[in-house]
């Protein structure tokens, strides 16, 4: 019989992800970004950790916000609709960060070469540009059959990926759907996963379609539920995308004092998963949630 | 007839669009000017976005990002970012849309380092995939706001690579294809010299003058022999527009 | 509006399948192998093809009894259940072959380094052995970063991915659910795509799930409607595995002579899609028929 | 108690398996050894099938082969080969089973050409993944016929590797870790000396003697200095074993 791996979200947190770890989040892109375990790295207060992720939309800068964060990984930084973030530009701009400065197509590749234990993968991109000054992960070569220039991406193993799902079950099987980005790479090539999921279902709501498993629950260290947790990021099935939030942020991040009020209200003052949904609000849920419903047709596996 | 700046903008890069292309959609303004393509004169265009989104269908409802559920509706395909990044390595994609902080005369584009890595004056978001986009799709479009602090000589950081430094460099360095086609800025629309790889003028907005387009542009520009004048969206594409930017989040005054 | 790609399975080979084409097919390994489509190339006396994929079970050798084989680019060429297969065999030792010798990862490496549009993948895999030397796309090479010892996999770019699925809509949008072994980079890999469906569905039924589509249409070349055209083969879905098919054919295929006989009743003698049903024959189709089925959890694309 | 040879073998292949190991499961045997292990000694042993398949139970009704439809019913995962190579390649996979038509006396196996491949007396069906569990799995188990054309001094051409030429070739080569753990025959069951990685006997099935094995053998073979008897199967896991393979089609007479 397999492990049951369901714990609340701060004892997964506390027990997978200690300080210096180095983390995958933020995998889908735009969908699925795992924001309320962001929150508990910050409300634990982590250090010197390690960010990796395409774009992150917000959260990364929440986290460098808390002080959190030693080293970015990352293609892209800031707010999706409005811009640039200002935490992660005061840090950078202050020397205060470590910066890896990495594209969509070269972070995918540097964690596909983890997921396919290499030490490297070839791409034809970045070549001529800057990112090979800021980025010790990038080296140009030629193709042992061409000779070809290619890029040399570096494999990126991180210890923990952070992901949110739609739902898993209590052994860490667990379905995605939407556009995936990198995590199904991201999740492989991670020494431990651990899923955050709107539902806990039964196991055989999972295993009966296993082609739609992004995480199989052997590879899995904790399952937690969180309904909301992906808010303000849009959760295929569940939620839509909360502009409103990321234009708020906007506004309420461009100092740090303001920055502190903002984390004061939505973060620290989060003791149970309740308060953050009553801070949100029954009203705005209500407007975000899914009016046009679309079901996917199903298919038999049976023998 | 009344339109807003962006509005002729978008109108512009619409009309860069082919029908029945593969064109790598970004955000903003490219978004929109794919999406009135597609209803217009590329109605068998084809979308494919970075975070894993292939679709041959307008989404239901007006979308902010590419990750908004509605573009998720009925898609063509859900993948993964790599299988996208694999279309457009294998030269599978004919046109993309960047939009930049920094240009420079032969098209490089700098969105990471205002005044470089090591001596940082402003840190904006990074690559995402611009970088990938410039490096290999068939050709990309550029579209900027036109401030001669944008427009310099030399980009202090290469973003998103253009064509280098002249004529040459992208097959030197490596590059498989590709380049800046067009840039499509707040005051006209600028080609590529096919001798020299360097930016010209071809078109200035209607109202706007060749002198003041050089004027803000941080080199010597060399401009058309007679430069046209950007059309103006139609009736029918401003209707269309409100339509997918109700509010005029992006297209607004 | 997309182009109706929907063809009789004799146009499609025909149009899309000339003589020296290199086909890649019985991509699932041992589930989902186009077998219809196959003995399609065999009544059409196709010339010099290169057939790649991983295993094949049988219907390789049944191309390549037929004369239409010059070059052999996979991992293993047999029957699964019963071992070697005897025109193969026969080719082989006496030279009428061109072999090219993968393993599973290599050849998996081959077709992945062409759908990412890069000239090879590196692997850890094949080091010390001898399919370096009857494999021109196997080199070692030293990874830039680590200087460790890789086995370079050249890119294998196939004119053609002839694929066996459960649905698809005219377009050539296409659901598979299963094992699906190298079928996605194969696909992605090939300049072309011919699917044969079990079933041609509404758009809708393709569409409202977007995530189990392994062909978009706009990379297909042709939709073929083929019911039972995997058999013997188990479609998940719609079939088992026809284990005796299988044994008939080691028992019938062993000198040139019986390879004949079993080609002229099983291929030949097929002029329309129902002749090939009726020598099946209703009580062995029942009999391999879903008994049990497993009917997958709905999920929500909506918004 | 009445067993066949065959239920013998596969009774000591599911000996080799631990609790809560991933083990990359081939077909015939392997496959009944892993079901066997699965059964008795190691209930949450994890099972990866090279074609797509994660599964953690077993499968419903017996099977034939990894893509009978039952294997495929309420697995824990199905996806890409390549997924499948990635686990192996990262290391994650702790024992395989290989079969083998010529192995030597540094568990190095040929499955491919008899006579090598420039002068080829038998092609045999090639690798499919063989090779790959043989170079990753962090160790291999090699199940085989026990006649002295299969175990020759030196295979005529190596698809899977075992050894080399004996100690630290393995390192040498590039392989990142394993090697042959066990051999299992239709004589004995044989093991790798740690110092010189050749291989030797350490057991002998009921009724066979260490010279009889010798004399089956095409090297002088290594004994261990007092051969055991291989165990027979339990009652219980002969009738396990009629479950997973009712018609005898593997482990008939």
């Amino acid at each position: 019989m397999p492990v049951n791996k369901l714990l609340p979200l701060s004892e997964a947190i506390d027990r997978f992800v200690p300080d210096d770890s180095s983390i995958a989040t933020g995998l889908a892109q735009e969908t699925l970004i795992p924001f309320a375990a962001g929150h508990e790295l910050i409300r634990q207060n982590k250090k010197r950790l390690t960010l990796i992720g395409p774009i992150s939309d917000i959260l990364f800068d929440q986290i460098i916000g808390a002080g959190c964060v030693r080293t970015i990984r990352a293609a892209w930084v800031g707010n999706v609709i409005t811009g640039s973030c200002y935490n992660f530009r005061r840090m950078v701009e202050n020397g205060a960060l470590e910066m890896e400065d990495h594209s969509n197509l070269t972070l995918a590749m540097a964690l596909r070469a983890g997921a396919m234990g290499v030490s490297f993968m070839p791409a034809r991109t970045a070549l001529g540009s800057d990112l090979f000054k800021t980025n010790a992960s990038l080296k140009t070569m030629n193709c042992p059959f061409s000779g070809d220039i290619l890029t040399a991406v570096g494999a990126i193993k991180p210890d923990v990926a952070i992901v949110h799902l739609q739902r898993a079950d209590k052994f860490g099987n667990a379905h995605a759907w939407g556009n995936l980005g990198l995590t199904r790479d991201a999740c492989l090539a991670s020494r431990r996963i651990i899923v955050t999921a709107e539902d806990i279902v039964e196991p055989d709501v999972i295993s009966r379609d296993p082609n739609r498993v992004i995480t199989p629950g052997f590879r899995v260290s904790a399952v937690v539920h969180a309904p909301w947790g992906g808010h303000p990021s849009p959760v295929p099935g569940y939620y839509n995308r909360d502009h409103q939030a990321f234009i708020d942020y906007r506004n309420q991040s461009k100092t740090p004092d303001d920055f502190a009020k903002w984390k004061k209200y939505w973060v620290d003052n989060i003791h149970a998963p309740r308060d953050y949904l009553n801070l949100v609000g029954k009203k705005r849920m209500a407007e975000l949630s899914i009016a046009h419903h679309d079901i996917s047709e199903p298919v038999d596996y049976g023998y | 007839m009344s339109y807003t700046l962006p509005q002729l903008m978008v109108t512009a890069a619409a009309r860069e669009i082919n029908d029945g292309e593969v064109v790598f959609v970004g955000m903003r303004l490219p978004l929109l000017g794919f999406l009135l393509a597609k209803s217009t004169r590329a109605k068998n265009a084809v979308g494919v976005y970075e975070l894993g989104i292939v679709r041959d269908t307008l989404a239901p409802e007006p979308i902010l990002t590419m990750g908004d559920l509605p573009n998720l509706y009925r898609a063509q395909w859900l993948a993964d970012t790599a299988d996208m990044m694999g279309l457009l390595q294998q030269g599978r994609v004919d046109a993309s849309f960047i939009g930049g902080a920094q240009v420079d005369r032969f098209g490089n584009l700098n969105t990471s380092y205002i005044g470089g890595a090591h001596n940082v004056a402003t840190r904006l978001p990074g690559s995402g995939g611009a970088c990938d986009l410039a490096s290999l799709a068939q050709r990309h479009i550029i579209i900027m706001t036109h401030e001669k602090r944008r427009f310099v000589p030399q980009v202090d950081y290469i973003t998103s690579p253009g064509f280098g430094d002249g004529f040459g460099w992208r097959q030197k360095v490596g590059l498989p294809r590709g380049g800046p086609a067009t840039v499509i800025t707040t005051m006209g629309v600028l080609k590529f010299d096919p001798k020299t790889k360097e930016m010209m003028l071809v078109s200035v907005h209607p109202g706007v003058t060749a002198d003041a387009v050089k004027a803000n542009t941080g080199w010597p520009l060399k401009v058309a022999v007679e430069p046209a004048e950007t059309p103006e969206p139609t009736e029918e594409e401003l209707a269309m527009l409100k339509q997918f930017d109700p509010q005029g989040y992006w297209t607004g005054d």
